[in-house]
């Protein structure tokens, strides 16, 4: 194997992880301040759409992202609204948001799905990622609203108490996890994959929920947690592409084995689980009490 | 102008009343929602209304499908709520379902040319064993490398899915199926009985309406559903009590691997018939939602298993009549959700809408 | 109220009325999305060419996204219970549901795509994709630089097999130093990990792509890596120009025309159809003249030729196996039932075959 | 500028179960320490979130500095110069000292700005903090003064403090009331609320006094002696619980020796060599400062959490160290730990489902895993009667009761099981003054009974009252033991400040 393979597989390695960075970051901000939306399939696929179609019909690739952004700024606003205001069960909403993703980024599509459009240049969203991470790991451990996001996260009580507004910072929290959702959703169907196909995301939110838990809820674990699953994932077909004489399913368990061990490793250090867990994760926030 | 923040009061103690009225507000919102939905895409809303939650089910077939569609999704439902009421997230039914079918199906190719009465309950015992199996894993790795059960669970429903299609392309490949990816079928005897001539509906809502009832039956008149209660509510309480967290942990599991697992079996040794790989269509996912919406109630289970399988055949009569895409049918399914969760507090909260915030 | 519940019986009326009326009413099962732009779409593609042949004399309702479990047999019933009198089910495990409804509905035709279990009442259908398969692997044997093919497979069954085993075959004789790399996906429908997949043969070396998954996501990836690549299931041109050799594409619009026709013509009968190239059920997208030189074009459109007229046999004597065994021997030619059940690589591919 | 910097017109508060203040009427002189006194529920911390925009009044107004103050939040409150120190501190464990400061402070500032204003403030008044260190690994008292340089970074004119001293060693509370001198000097005023009749003559110039949510009176000190403040406040005199030492027999009910444990956890305390005999019918309590390790060495008694554990607790010549709670029950030990929500009692089950909490040889309220629903209703009902709980009926919620029926229900559970030793923590923390009388009485007759008595309790008086010998734990380190009858208080202050014994 030469050096240029090698340079070629990290690249596809970065292209094809840049998605799951991008959910899983967003996710982790929203846990971060004690929410947990299980939509993130959801809001992916309808962000994929969004993009794709506004592409199609403006031509314009900024608007695409933009109204894609959008999208998921709606979704998330929906969630909110639910499992904030409506103080509904965060588990089940985050579910119906899935499904109901599912069905609107099918509905919206349903005309443009094999329409051709020229796929955008990656490296930049690639390069936007680890900025993101970058940024958000800054946001949340060298500015105040970050501290705050995460002292909401903490003790939605204390935060109260102290005259921070938990419903704003979890609202916060949400759309941006949402933003992040749509935003990876369109960067498949306009860089990655460049088309419009019913559940094109196929399963990548649930891996990026996954690896906000294997993160341990710190942001620069997001790109090792991705990247031991993007990566494997690439290996494994170069692996196969070798001829290397295996089944091919265990090849493709291997992402999966991989994320679970390496999650095996680092959980069994209990303490540091527990300082890392947003303690008031999933648990309603209600004022009057 | 409608007032979107409402003001909340806690109730002392849960209103009975609106434990009832709850869903029937949602789903009077559902059908509203719903009606503005099809008018805005042209159809008349009675007759869509009609087609998507009546027809299915307006005669003895279309209640058979219904029960059909629901039995996996109640029986799994039931099982996840042991692992939630235990504040345990698994996730992965998918897989104990996927693993159940593998096990218990695997006795049902063993035996294909045996028949005998024992077959069947000996395929019912491998596939709960087999999810009962697969839902330990996750279970063990939280108990001896405190690794959260939300990642493993869902990473081992691909393993699973996976393992099955090693076998049915590989060792358990019928080898007079032309090499297709799919098992010998099971004899006569590893299948599950039919109830009524001519329709689906089989022996496996009998095992499903046996595991609601001991579910039932655990969570409100034995020590154990007290335990699993306790812990859920309080692990501190639970801990002085003194009851055993890590069996709590692996008793929840179990039975939660052990129903899907037969969930799985069902659906092979039910309508199926063999092995292959696209045995379930989800099940292990909806039921997460199916014993939310029941509220982990095992009664209130069987309501939201009915109700979300009504979405589901809705959305095939919605295709078939009035030509619309499946998709819409997905959408509906999230209408009723949200509302149904969005209304959820009225059982807990008082609601007072003032003029001014 | 009683507005209502009139109003409810008379849309019953009608859509019972309309279950009686006179047309034949062909009813599809579809196991992806009519959009996928590959297998479904193709499936769609010939029921309204289907509908466009025979006017009023048919009307045609499809079921899309129908799992292969249990959920099946419901659909295809409600459409058997709908008055339908045609039903295509048009994947491969939806075979024992069929024959399952079938067997409840005995007047009610049925045409399974892909099987091989049938009734008085249930047909076969099913193309000869490895036809196609053979004319991609010359092509690919003359075009490669790097001799090295990429092609990415879903899941080990007969017919993705049998088109890796024909694909070689005229590879490799036209280059005997080629060599093939196959990543197994284990998905119909991914565009992301086709995508991985595509990207990862290229780098592999690989300068022309092969696909049996259904997104044309590796065909994208091969155009924006400067390589060749073949399309899937129906022309796919559009999206990757400068890429784009040809590709095989599933034509079922005139089978479907015809057994529709059969029904309303009263003499429809139980068969079993492979039909290939010769009765115009694979074709070969236009060949691209950008990319391919006017001689090979022109090999391509004799040996489609000789595959219609018989002279030319993609699995044709002597045919070893991985482990030297000789399969078919000098002078024969592979049967049907050995094509059709094929779960064995030819001589000369790496790697093991999944099961 | 007039004399008083906040008036309280009016102000009336009331909650779905009880009406907290009626009518709240007083002043508050400039430049002053106005003490808010009354026992626990008497509506004092309802009033004062009420001032710090925490919680709307139903009626009333707030005067301060002239103008009615109208806050929606905290943070208005501290722009308009108020802030408040919290009882229960509202810190983010698992943040460090310099991350919560930074959450108190309201206006922008850079972090090296806020470094250099944390050292001026701490010389100032002598708060040394290290701004590196996570809250956890804090004791009380730093984490007291991570709260009030919180506060002092925003000069307040008005500073509120919540029960600053329950959780305080006495040596702490000196440092504590020093601190609060110099801010007078500033110039500042204080709302000093507490339960504590002492701290009330020795630091405060006036007084108002709750009583069931509404004013008893508010007046200058002058004329107030410990005495009649306690009349005021608590409204009837008690009778006084003397201990009876002549039940004491002289065999050794439990035994520890050396027990220790290691946790290896910053949000633990590992214990000591803890060493101590209880003889039968003897109340043994266990002084000290909230976070000392009293719930570590609670939950080796107890066998919640016992990995790891060395060393031999013997009971009744059975070492029962590695013992978990279901056996130390079926030998008759019964517990009550110091949280009543969640963890003596399930708030979300009714009082019959918390009976089933703890189970002792002889309780009949299961049959091969089969609850028994008839007996625990008739058990629950007999401690409903017995303790005089204040409750519908035993399928009321546990969350429905008020803190001093619930803890009544809990201790009235573990009593009638009549244990030969009984292990409790706190037991009256947080309830009226009814509740505490009769929990103390009833604890004190059931040693008379023969049963032996731990109780851990940071409330000094309830020790002095109820114990017969009494240790300190310090650092995850048990002292000697005295009688009670014999230590002085300022001995006691002394080892709860990490003095060694002789």
């Amino acid at each position: 194997m030469n050096i240029d393979i090698l340079f070629g597989v990290i690249q596809i390695i970065l292209i094809a992880t840049t998605p799951l960075v991008f959910a899983a970051i967003g996710e982790l901000v929203t846990e971060k301040t004690g929410v947990l939306n299980l939509g993130v399939e959801g809001m992916m696929l309808v962000g994929a759409v969004s993009a794709f179609v506004t592409l199609v019909i403006t031509g314009s690739y900024i608007l695409a992202f933009l109204v894609s952004i959008l999208s998921g700024i709606l979704m998330s606003g929906l969630f909110a609204y639910l499992v904030l205001i409506l103080m509904s069960n965060q588990v089940a909403t985050g579910l119906a948001l899935t499904i109901f993703g599912i069905g609107l980024s099918s509905m919206i599509g349903k005309k443009y799905i094999g329409t051709p459009i020229t796929g955008l240049n990656p490296y930049f969203f690639v390069i936007l990622s680890f900025i993101i991470v970058f940024f958000v790991s800054y946001f949340f451990y060298k500015t105040k609203l970050g501290l705050i996001f995460r002292a909401v996260g903490e003790s939605h009580d204390s935060s109260h108490a102290l005259g921070y507004s938990v419903i704003k910072i979890r609202l916060l929290g949400i759309l941006f996890g949402g933003s992040m959702c749509a935003l990876a959703g369109s960067y498949m169907s306009i860089c990655y994959a460049p088309m419009w196909q019913e559940n094109m995301t196929a399963g990548r939110g649930w891996i990026a929920l996954a690896l906000v838990v294997f993160a341990t809820w710190k942001p620069g674990r997001i790109l090792i947690g991705a990247y031991i699953f993007g990566g494997v994932s690439i290996l494994q077909m170069n692996l196969q592409a070798w001829g290397l004489n295996f089944p091919g399913q265990f090849f493709n368990m291997a992402p999966y084995l991989a994320t679970m061990i390496v999650l095996i490793i680092i959980s069994s250090n209990r303490i540091r689980i527990k300082l890392s867990a947003p303690a008031s994760l999933t648990i309603p926030f209600f004022k009057g009490r | 102008m409608i007032n979107i923040l409402p003001e909340f009061k806690a109730r002392g103690n849960p209103s009975t009343l609106m434990n009832f009225l709850v869903p029937i507000i949602a789903v009077i919102l559902t059908i509203f929602t719903g009606s503005v939905i099809f008018v805005l895409m042209g159809f008349k809303p009675t007759f869509a209304l009609y087609t998507f939650f009546i027809s299915p089910i307006s005669n003895s077939y279309g209640i058979s499908e219904l029960l059909v569609k629901a039995t996996p999704l109640a029986l799994i439902a039931v099982g996840l709520a042991f692992c939630f009421k235990n504040n345990l997230y698994n996730i992965g039914a998918e897989g104990q379902l996927t693993m159940g079918a593998v096990f218990g199906g695997g006795i049902g190719i063993f035996f294909h040319d045996t028949s005998g009465v024992w077959v069947l309950p000996l395929m019912i015992v491998g596939g709960a064993i087999g999810g009962a199996l697969w839902g330990m894993i996750p279970a063990i790795l939280k108990v001896k490398f405190n690794t959260n059960e939300i990642l493993t669970s869902l990473m081992l429903v691909y393993i699973a899915l996976l393992i099955l299609d090693y076998l049915v392309v590989g060792p358990w490949k019928d080898p007079y199926g032309y090499s297709f990816p799919k098992t010998r079928s099971f004899s006569e005897s590893g299948r599950m009985p039919l109830l009524f001539q001519g329709l689906r509906v089989h022996f496996g809502i009998i095992i499903a309406l046996a595991a609601v009832f001991a579910s039932w039956f655990i969570f409100s008149k034995t020590m154990l559903g007290y335990q699993l209660k306790v812990t859920g509510f309080s692990p501190t309480a639970s801990k002085y009590a003194g009851f055993n967290q890590n069996n709590l942990i692996y008793i929840a599991f179990i039975f939660s691997g052990a129903f899907a697992g037969i969930a799985g079996l069902g659906e092979v040794s039910g309508p199926i018939g063999l092995l292959y790989r696209d045995i379930s269509p989800n099940y292990g996912f909806t039921a997460i939602i199916v014993a939310f919406l029941g509220r982990l109630n095992p009664i209130g289970i069987i309501f939201a298993s009915l109700v979300i399988a009504l979405t589901y055949l809705g959305a095939e009569d919605a295709q078939l009549f009035m030509q619309i895409p499946a998709a819409v049918g997905f959408v509906f399914q999230g209408l009723v959700l949200f509302f149904l969760l969005g209304t959820e507090l009225l059982v807990n909260y008082k609601i007072s809408f003032r003029s001014k915030l | 109220m009683i507005r209502l519940i009139t109003l409810i019986i008379s849309i019953l009326g009608v859509s019972i009325g309309s279950a009686n009326a006179d047309p034949k009413k062909i009813g599809f099962i579809y196991i992806g999305p009519p959009g996928d732009h590959g297998w479904t779409y193709m499936h769609d593609v010939g029921r309204q060419y289907m509908e466009s042949q025979l006017g009023d004399a048919v009307t045609s309702t499809y079921i899309e996204n129908v799992p292969e479990n249990a959920d099946a047999v419901r659909a295809i019933r409600k459409l058997a219970a709908s008055g339908h009198d045609l039903i295509f089910t048009t994947s491969f495990n939806y075979m024992d549901q069929t024959l399952e409804v079938a067997n409840e509905f005995p007047d009610v035709k049925f045409e399974h795509a892909t099987g091989y279990k049938r009734a008085p009442n249930v047909s076969t259908y099913s193309a000869r994709f490895y036809e196609g398969r053979t004319i991609s692997g010359h092509i690919a044997g003359h075009l490669t630089k790097t001799n090295t093919i990429g092609y990415i497979a879903s899941f080990p069954i007969p017919e993705v097999v049998r088109g890796i085993n024909a694909f070689y075959l005229a590879a490799s004789k036209v280059n005997p130093d080629i060599k093939i790399k196959i990543i197994w996906a284990f998905t119909w429908y991914d565009p992301g990990k086709e995508a991985d997949a595509a990207n990862t043969l290229i780098n592999q070396g690989a300068d022309i792509l092969v696909q049996h998954t259904d997104t044309y996501a590796p065909c994208q990836a091969a155009e924006k890596a400067g390589v060749l690549a073949f399309g899937q299931a129906s022309n796919q041109e559009e999206f990757c120009p400068n890429a784009h050799l040809t590709a095989i594409e599933d034509i079922w619009g005139p089978y479907y025309a015809q057994r529709a026709k059969a029904v309303v013509d009263g003499t429809w009968a139980e068969k079993d159809t492979w039909d290939g190239m010769a009765e115009g059920m694979v074709v070969m997208s236009p060949y691209n003249s950008k990319l391919m030189p006017t001689d090979l074009i022109q090999e391509a459109v004799a040996m489609e030729v000789a595959i219609k007229d018989g002279t030319l046999h993609p699995f044709t004597g002597p045919i070893y196996d991985q482990s030297g065994e000789l399969r078919v021997a000098e002078g024969e030619v592979a049967d049907d039932f050995m094509m059709a059940t094929m779960d064995w690589y030819v001589q000369g591919i790496d790697g093991e075959l999944p099961q | 500028m007039s004399e008083d910097i906040l008036t309280i017109k009016n102000i009336s508060k009331s909650f779905p179960k009880v009406i907290a203040n009626k009518n709240v009427s007083f002043n508050i002189k400039r430049n002053t320490v106005h003490a808010l006194l009354g026992e626990n529920g008497a509506g004092k911390s309802t009033l004062v979130k009420i001032l710090y925009g925490l919680l709307k009044s139903d009626e009333g107004e707030i005067i301060f500095n002239n103008y009615p103050l109208k806050v929606q939040s905290p943070s208005e409150a501290r722009k308009n110069k108020i802030g408040m120190v919290f009882q229960h501190f509202s810190l983010f464990d698992s943040l460090t000292v310099r991350e919560n400061l930074i959450l108190g402070i309201d206006q922008n500032m850079s972090f090296s700005n806020l470094q250099d204003k944390v050292n001026e403030i701490s010389n100032r008044y002598k708060l040394p903090l290290d701004l590196d260190a996570p809250i956890n690994t804090l004791s009380a008292g730093q984490k007291q003064r991570v709260e009030i340089v919180r506060i002092l970074l925003q000069d307040p004119e008005l500073l509120i403090m919540d029960e600053p001293t329950s959780v305080l060693t006495p040596q702490e509370v000196e440092s504590l009331f020093e601190t609060l001198n110099t801010l007078l000097k500033e110039g500042r005023t204080i709302l000093y609320i507490t339960h504590k009749l002492e701290e009330v003559i020795n630091l405060c110039h006036e007084v108002t006094i709750l009583r069931n949510g509404e004013v008893i009176e508010s007046s200058k000190l002058e004329n107030e002696t410990a005495e009649t403040l306690a009349t005021k406040m608590l409204g009837k005199k008690l009778t006084e619980i003397k201990t009876d030492y002549s039940k004491i027999t002289p065999k050794i009910n439990l035994s520890s020796k050396n027990l220790s444990i290691e946790f290896n956890d910053p949000f633990l305390v590992d214990l000591k060599n803890i060493s101590f005999d209880i003889k039968e019918g003897e109340i043994f309590g266990i002084a000290g400062v909230a976070g000392n390790g009293q719930s570590e060495l609670m939950n080796l008694l107890t066998g919640e959490a016992i990995d790891g554990v060395s060393g031999e607790l013997d009971f009744n010549n059975i070492d029962i160290k590695n013992f978990s709670p279901k056996k130390r029950r079926d030998m008759s030990i019964a517990f009550v730990p110091e949280n009543r929500l969640g963890h003596s009692a399930v708030p979300e089950l009714t009082l019959s489902e918390n009976i089933l909490l703890s189970q002792f040889p002889d309780s009949d309220f299961q049959n091969n895993g089969m609850i028994s629903f008839k007996n625990i209703e008739v058990q629950a009902k007999k401690v409903i009667e017995k303790f005089n709980v204040v409750t519908p009926g035993p399928e009321a919620k546990a969350s429905s009761l008020s803190g001093g029926n619930l803890q009544k229900f809990v201790i009235g559970r573990e009593i009638l099981s009549k244990p030969k030793l009984l292990i409790i923590s706190h037991p009256t923390w947080g309830i009226d003054a009814g509740a505490e009388h009769a929990i103390r009485q009833s604890l004190i007759e059931l040693a008379k009974n023969g049963t032996s008595i731990i109780v851990i309790s940071q409330d000094l008086d309830e020790l002095i009252e109820i114990t017969h010998r009494l240790s300190v734990i310090f650092n995850g380190k048990l002292s000697k033991s005295y009688d009670t009858r014999e230590i002085s208080i300022s001995k006691i202050g002394l080892l709860m400040g990490g003095q060694q014994d002789d």
